[in-house]
């Protein structure tokens, strides 16, 4: 019992530190990409570890107050716990004991201690950051929860583990005409929560000097820039858990260790493909206005997705 | 010991992503782009420019400063956090260059806050600021580039001499004087 | 419980004797006609209450005057339904004057006249015979002409006139309704009427019908022939309006229940009944809608309430006439309440609470607003018409108080200002005993319940 | 004893009315007599069959009573649903009365006198076990509320809730009188329903009469005028408390007095009533159009009426669905509402005492003046926006998931995209009063306010660790009508689709925390005032005189897109309506013409009509 505790707490850490080491190589890469379609040479892969650490050993920190705080805290800690809750390449840490809803919901929570910092900061780019921000969910909320209910409504389960398991042995949900156009929508919603192009429009340092960001520095920063890479690692892996199976190709208990070597390779390989898809995007457009970016979603975006509802509607119907 | 080996790779750390905020004052700024463009690529050296002081490392002044620019130059310089880099751009940073004798303008910069390292000509070529840079890099890694200590040193007499450049009347400048001569 | 079996030809004697005595009392001193008055009235009320209980405990009670036997001579006959009014006018007349009584110009015409009216709006409600119950219309009105005139205002002329000419047709159809009776049946007693009226042609009997109707209606201010309300109403002072609400209109609609329920009753009559009394409740309520002037405001309301009381009339059930005597009562107090305040309605519930409370609880009152007795009178009414199935009825009544609300919402924003109109301390007490009486009867709504029963039973029996 | 107790609340009202020239004295008086009605439920657990401790029974009371007022009998009985929401209503009351203990000034003894009537209004109506006492105890309680409202001295605040409060009466009304004539009997028990369309008819009047109090579009007009232009503590108990009776009189009629069997002969979609299914869409289109309108406000109290509209919706959600899981979802709902909103208007109405103002763009900054009411209303607003660190989240889960059993795939993004909206406007509350340039220089709340709204957020966290308990207190209801309570143990929920461990979510937050903290205490820092802001360099000095506050306006992009949607509102159809009878009226005023001759024509006229309908007849 407390061996069984111990060991699922030592998984859970090394899963979370993997997570963190994933986003902060993913930010490199990103970069290096950009740099390559720019024709650039680009920074080094590893230059994502090099800037936390850097930020992380500022002589100095200013600070506006003990709320301003909160966001460092919230946000590296609300990711984290984001991350528990997701199925990664079949190892399901924590995702038994919550579903799709509940992690719909977490994530939330580092978004709004972020939110709180920002506004603490009294910082006037920073509070229009964070109304657009803001303004940016409920734009993609909507398509990407018509899709999600759809797929619970047609897995009948609401638990992202279950969804998985259903994909097991290759089944994965995009070979199904409806989720095929699904994933698209979701792909569209994803663009719009990593916060690229041409949705990256609450930082958008050209305007309101990156928004919400604007007052943070030294170890803030650093946290704060921890959960946006280890958020990528968590928007990329939700959507392969929900399209691609998430990485699981082999069976665990057939397969044993090799099994899980496979498919955390597969999964990383996935989510690198889910986020290079999101980078090139990213690298040749410009940038929304947000009320563009809302219509976007609602009516073009948020119209296919009603079109799989109906599908799945009519598929359904008693 | 410990501490010496850790300063040291936080030393190296931090010369490999210098973020700097771009105080684009003069006609300097031309030679910028294509110094972080695909001409000269400075990310290469994991440099990019950051929209605001609080996240940057390196201050970069380019060109002349008005008494009035110079005064927003200071606030932006005290809004970034330590370890930061001055780096003076252009002649106009070093002499006022050709306003040498504009009634307005700030002849030495260093007068106001610590430069770290100066690039000279009106104006460098892009070469000259990547070389500027990589020297900067190399004094961080040496440890040499210390002017934010030198700011916390001798606060007093930078701001003095601030003052005395906010000031409009000579009657203000000899209160200053003689004030900072008790 | 009875002290002594009090006749009811004392509730109209005292009054019409004392105020004819009342000139030689102002001769000897003109300040003490106002405590003279109200020494008459409180004695008055207390006849009643004695008349009351005698009725509740002997039932109906007859009385002949001068000897003569019915049918020649003249009977009072004081039934359940009269008793009650006869109470429940004598103690709010008495009420009311209070209002009066730091009157500037209290003048002796004044005494009169309102003793005058007290006394007659009694004798229409204790009286057994057609002729004498005209006689005591035509006193009401004369004595109604005076009291609505007496502001001296123009618009107060004005509306008394109108009553005037409206009054003197209507009572001149009444007499034609009498004429046409008497020359068929030789009679003017109600129940020998009742008793032979099925020999009368039909078309005398519609005749009559007809006339009668047209001559009360006028006085319970029924629809097409109420046009002298609002004028009258809004002319007058608000105290006189609100004895015109509690004394005379009162009358009025007692003599159309006695004229529906005893002297002439067929299905076409209550058919009638219902229709006038669906237009007035829509016609008065609608009206009141728009209107700014707050006492023409409760004119039209007061007629939309007499509508609802001709409603549950012409239901002719047990279950709709209780709903009518508590209509009545309700209307009679909470109305006359609203009357007496609304020369209050700038200021209110924050400058004077109990005031304000008072005026509060009389609005709820008439919007139908439990536990008071304006709720008992809907409720049973709207469960009788849910007996019978009248759908369409139960919706019309229901949209007329939500109409009612949208006025009296206004009426009670009005009452949240700030101006400053003072009231007379008479005013005050006389609002806070009839707010005081609302609550009495919403707590114990049986002391009205029980009596309306007998009423309700003895009027579907054909008795008074 | 039942009796004593409602006539004891009637005489400390009349007291509290009497001290009206000592408000605190008053006041205290009050929160006495508030604390008896919770008293009285705590002492009733035992009898709807939970396992409370022996020694919270106050009072032996009787189950039941019967009472008769000479012409009629009032039929009182403790059921598991009244006693539910007897038990919010409870425990808001006595808050809102701690609150107003030092916040009302002016003319407290009406205010107070009128509270309490509200109240005893209220527990009549849990108990009422006949139509009319039912009806009578619901009237008192709306009255009582007009008596509270004309204390705003606003035009539209009074005429909107008494037309709609009376419009929702007469509602009522109809439909009680169409079941009885249906039935024969004004008591629930003995009401036997044959599924007919009179019963249809009858049903779809009450609940929406009772819409009106549960605020449910298109019946929500008022609900912005009175809740915006009242005083605090009496709209917290007006939107926390007693907006719940509504939805309390929807769940008694639908599912006792009718039945679900009645319900379900009307025509079922995936074995949910046609009926149900409608309420469950009209609850998602109310969350719908009160999330967005609440994004448009300006005004706090106007912006947490519509959040509160939009808030209600989800009950009626659950309702409508009405199996097992949806029932607890929604009565969840109710409890995390009635705490929330009070809460969250208590806190409101503590701004509004120490700075004076009401509009957000005119706030700013207090979080750092007053941390304890900025951390209450942190929490509140976790729970309104369904954040997992408080109770909220378990509600709206349990709604999604009965919404997925259902197979709904229309009715749950609509909730889903109305929870994010509530972010929206959450974070429009906390940048705009409490975050931001500090521009008011005050104190923290009195000591009673902070009590009432830290009472009030408590529970929250409570079910937030052990929604199992809720389970508990819900399972009674659940068995009275026949359903089978959902499985939990103390800190998990499982459902057909999927399980929900409250534990695991706190201790994984923990452990991230710990995390955080390791890397964020690596490092000293320094504070800087919120002057010292990077705005290109400009020097603070030349900000003086120039706010920093970037509130006004705040979401107005979104404003842009969304208000074309929202011009024609359900408000301007029923100002038309009114305008249409207007002219009606205008028409009888007409009849009055003011001229004697033309009435003298109407009573000839009205004599030929007579004579004509003679001849005829």
């Amino acid at each position: 019992m407390v061996m069984n505790i111990i060991t699922s707490i030592l998984v859970m850490s090394g899963m979370v530190a993997l997570g963190f080491a994933i986003g902060m190589l993913f930010n490199g890469i990103a970069r290096k990409v950009v740099a390559r379609i720019h024709n650039r040479v680009g920074p080094p892969v590893y230059q994502g570890y090099i800037d936390v650490f850097k930020l992380f050993s500022k002589k100095t920190n200013i600070s506006h107050g003990w709320i301003f705080d909160l966001a460092a805290l919230f946000s590296v800690g609300g990711i984290a716990l984001t991350f528990l809750f997701l199925p990664v390449a079949g190892v399901s840490m924590l995702s038994g004991e919550g579903d799709l809803f509940l992690i719909l919901y977490l994530i939330a929570i580092p978004a709004l201690g972020f939110a709180l910092g920002a506004g603490a900061s009294g910082n006037p780019n920073a509070a229009v950051g964070m109304m657009r921000a803001l303004m940016m969910m409920l734009a993609y909320e909507l398509p990407i929860a018509m899709v999600i209910v759809a797929m619970m409504v047609y897995y009948n389960t609401t638990s992202l583990a279950g969804i998985v398991a259903m994909q097991s042995n290759l089944k994965w949900a995009i070979g199904i005409p409806p989720f095929l156009i699904g994933a698209l929508v979701a792909d569209m919603a994803l663009q719009g929560m990593l916060m690229e192009k041409p949705f990256d429009i609450p930082l958008a340092p050209h305007e309101i000097a990156t928004g919400p960001l604007v007052e943070f520095g030294g170890k803030h920063l650093g946290s704060i820039i921890l959960y946006k890479m280890m958020g990528t690692v968590v928007e990329t892996t939700l959507f392969v858990d929900l399209f691609l199976g998430g990485g699981v190709v082999l069976n665990v208990n057939q397969f044993g260790w090799f099994a899980y070597l496979v498919n955390f390779i597969v999964w990383f390989v996935l989510i690198l493909v889910v986020f290079l898809i999101a980078v090139i995007i990213n690298a040749v457009f410009p940038r929304f206005r947000i009320e563009q970016a809302l219509k976007f979603y609602w009516k073009y975006d948020a119209l296919v997705a009603l079109f799989i509802l109906f599908w799945i509607f009519s598929g359904v119907m008693v | 010991m410990r501490q010496e080996d850790w300063s040291k790779l936080a030393r190296i750390m931090s010369k490999r992503s210098l973020w700097m905020v771009h105080f684009c004052t003069g006609c300097g700024a031309m030679e910028m782009p294509p110094v972080l463009t695909s001409r000269y690529d400075m990310e290469r050296f994991g440099m990019i420019s950051m929209a605001t002081p609080r996240q940057a490392d390196v201050l970069l002044v380019t060109g002349y400063l008005a008494v009035k620019t110079l005064k927003r130059l200071v606030q932006v310089y005290e809004q970034m956090r330590d370890p930061k880099y001055v780096v003076g751009f252009g002649s106009c940073t070093i002499n006022g260059g050709m306003y040498w004798d504009s009634y307005n303008t700030i002849k030495d910069l260093s007068k106001y806050m610590p430069v770290d390292i100066y690039i000279a000509g009106c104006m460098p070529r892009p070469e000259a600021i990547i070389d500027a840079f990589l020297k900067l890099m190399d004094m961080i890694d040496k440890g040499e580039a210390t002017g934010w200590k030198k700011y916390h040193k001798y606060y007093k007499q930078y701001k003095r001499n601030q003052k005395m450049a906010f000031s409009y009347r000579l009657d203000e400048v000899k209160d200053i004087e003689e004030g900072d001569g008790k | 419980m009875v002290m002594f079996d009090v006749p009811p030809v004392l509730l109209i004697a005292f009054p019409l004797f004392f105020a004819f005595l009342a000139p030689l009392i102002y001769y000897l001193s003109k300040k003490s006609i106002k405590f003279y008055t109200l020494g008459v009235l409180i004695l008055n009320a207390i006849l009643s209450y004695f008349l009351f209980f005698r009725v509740m405990d002997e039932g109906v009670v007859y009385e002949q005057l001068s000897g003569f036997y019915p049918p020649v001579g003249i009977l009072l006959a004081v039934g359940y339904l009269g008793s009650i009014l006869a109470m429940l006018i004598n103690t709010l007349a008495t009420i009311n004057y209070v209002s009066f009584f730091d009157e500037k110009s209290h003048s002796l015409r004044f005494s009169m006249l309102y003793m005058l009216v007290t006394a007659s709006s009694t004798g229409i409600v204790v009286t057994g015979d057609l002729f004498n119950m005209f006689v005591f219309f035509e006193i009401t009105a004369v004595g109604s002409y005076g009291l609505l005139a007496s502001k001296g205002t123009k618009r107060s002329y004005e509306g008394a006139i109108k009553y005037i000419v409206l009054g003197s047709i209507g009572s001149s159809f009444i007499l034609l309704g009498i004429a046409t009776i008497y020359g068929y049946l030789k009679t003017l007693n109600f129940y020998d009427i009742a008793a032979r009226i099925s020999t009368m042609p039909i078309e005398a009997k519609l005749m009559a019908f007809t006339f009668l109707v047209i001559g009360i209606g006028v006085e319970a201010e029924i629809f097409p022939l109420n046009g002298w309300v609002p004028d009258a109403y809004q002319g007058a002072s608000s105290r006189v309006a609100s004895f015109m609400v509690l004394g005379p209109s009162k009358a009025g609609i007692y003599a159309i229940a006695r004229l529906i329920f005893t002297l002439i009753p067929f299905s076409d009559g209550y058919e009638l009944a219902l229709i006038l009394g669906a237009l007035t409740l829509l016609i008065g309520e609608l009206a009141a809608l728009n209107q700014k002037d707050v006492k023409r405001m409760l004119a039209y309301s007061s007629i939309g309430q007499m509508g609802l009381i001709l409603i549950a009339l012409s239901l002719h059930s047990q279950i709709a006439l209780i709903a009518a005597v508590f209509l009545i009562v309700n209307h009679a107090l909470a109305k006359s309440l609203l009357f007496l305040g609304s020369r209050n309605y700038a200021s209110g519930i924050l400058k004077n609470p109990v005031i304000g409370a008072s005026i509060f609880i009389g609005a709820l009152s008439i919007i139908g607003m439990p536990p008071f007795p304006g709720f008992w009178g809907k409720w049973y009414l709207i469960v009788d018409m849910a007996h019978n199935g009248l759908w369409f009825m139960i919706s019309v009544i229901l949209f007329a108080a939500i109409v009612e609300a949208v006025y009296y919402a206004r009426f009670l924003f009005r009452g949240t200002g700030n101006e400053k109109v003072t009231l007379l301390p008479g005013e005050k007490i006389a609002i806070i005993s009839l707010a005081v009486l609302l609550v009495i009867i919403a707590l114990f709504p049986f002391l009205l319940y029980n009596p309306a029963s007998n009423a309700a039973t003895s009027f579907l029996g054909g008795g008074p | 004893m039942l009796v004593e107790i409602f006539i004891t609340m009637l005489i400390l009202a009349l007291v509290a009315a009497a001290l009206n020239k000592y408000p605190k004295i008053s006041g205290i008086v009050t929160f006495f007599a508030s604390l008896i009605p919770f008293l009285v439920v705590i002492s009733w657990s035992q009898d709807i069959g939970l396992s409370f401790p022996q020694f919270l029974k106050f009072f032996t009371l009787e189950k039941s009573l019967n009472y008769n007022i000479g012409i009629a009998t009032f039929m009182l009985k403790i059921t598991p649903l009244g006693w539910f929401f007897l038990l919010l209503l409870a425990s808001a009351f006595p808050m809102a009365i701690l609150f107003s203990i030092t916040f009302i000034k002016k003319n407290a003894g009406g205010f107070y006198a009128a509270m309490i009537t509200s109240m005893i209004g209220s527990m009549g109506i849990l108990l009422a076990q006949d139509i009319l006492s039912f009806y009578m105890f619901w009237e008192i309680m709306s009255w009582s509320i007009l008596a509270l409202v004309m204390r705003s001295h606003d035009k539209k605040a009074i005429m909107s809730y008494l037309s709609f409060g009376v419009l929702s009466a007469m509602l009522i009304l109809l439909g009680i009188m169409l079941l009885y004539s249906e039935t024969g009997t004004f008591v629930f028990s003995e009401m036997g329903f044959m599924a007919n369309n009179t019963t249809l008819i009858a049903l779809s009047l009450l609940v929406s009469g009772f819409a009106v109090k549960g605020v449910l579009v298109p019946m929500h007009v008022w609900a912005p005028y009175v809740y915006s232009r009242s005083e605090e503590p009496f709209v917290a108990f007006l939107s926390g408390g007693l907006s719940k009776l509504g939805y309390f009189a929807m769940i008694l009629f639908m599912y006792s007095v009718v039945g679900i069997s009645v319900l379900n002969s009307w025509g079922t979609f995936r074995d949910v009533s046609i009926f149900g299914y409608t309420l469950a869409f009209i609850g998602a289109l109310t969350a719908f159009i009160g999330t967005v309108l609440a994004i448009m406000q300006d005004d706090l109290r106007k912006l947490l009426a519509y959040s509160s509209i939009g808030q209600l919706g989800y009950i009626a959600i659950g309702i409508g669905i009405g199996t097992p899981l949806a029932m607890t979802g929604a009565l969840f709902q109710a409890l995390n509402h009635t705490f929330f909103k009070s809460a969250l208007f208590l806190a409101a109405g503590a701004v509004y005492y120490r700075t004076g103002k009401w509009k957000i763009s005119e706030l700013g900054g207090l979080g750092y003046k007053m941390p304890f009411t900025f951390l209450a209303v942190l929490f509140a607003i976790f729970a309104l926006a369904g954040i997992p660190i408080t109770s909220g989240f378990a509600a709206k889960w349990l709604l999604y998931e009965a919404a997925i059993q259902k197979k709904f795939l229309f009715i749950t993004p609509i909730m889903l995209i109305a929870g994010v909206g509530a972010f929206l406007y959450s974070y429009k509350i906390l940048y705009g009063v409490f975050l931001g340039e500090p521009r008011h220089n005050v104190k923290e709340a009195p000591l009673s306010q902070l009590a009432a709204m830290w009472l009030l957020v408590l529970p929250l966290i409570i079910f937030l660790i052990f929604p199992g308990w809720f389970v508990d207190l819900t399972s009674p209801i659940l068995k009275w009508y026949g359903l089978m309570p959902i499985s939990h143990t103390p800190y998990t929920i499982t459902t057909s689709l999927a399980a929900y461990n409250t534990l695991a979510v706190i201790l994984a937050l923990i452990g991230g925390l710990i995390l955080a903290f390791a890397l964020y205490f690596s490092k000293p820092q320094k504070v800087v005032p919120h002057t010292d802001n990077y705005l290109a360099g400009e020097p603070p000095e030349l900000y003086e005189h120039i706010s920093m506050h970037a509130a006004s306006k705040y979401y107005e992009p979104f404003d842009e897109v969304f208000y074309p949607f929202f011009k024609r509102g359900a408000e301007m159809c029923w100002m038309a309506i009114l305008k249409f009878v207007k002219i009606l009226g205008e028409g009888a005023r007409a009849i009055y013409t003011g001229i004697v001759n033309d009435y003298s024509i109407y009573i000839l006229i009205f004599f030929l009509l007579l004579v004509g309908w003679w001849l005829i007849w």
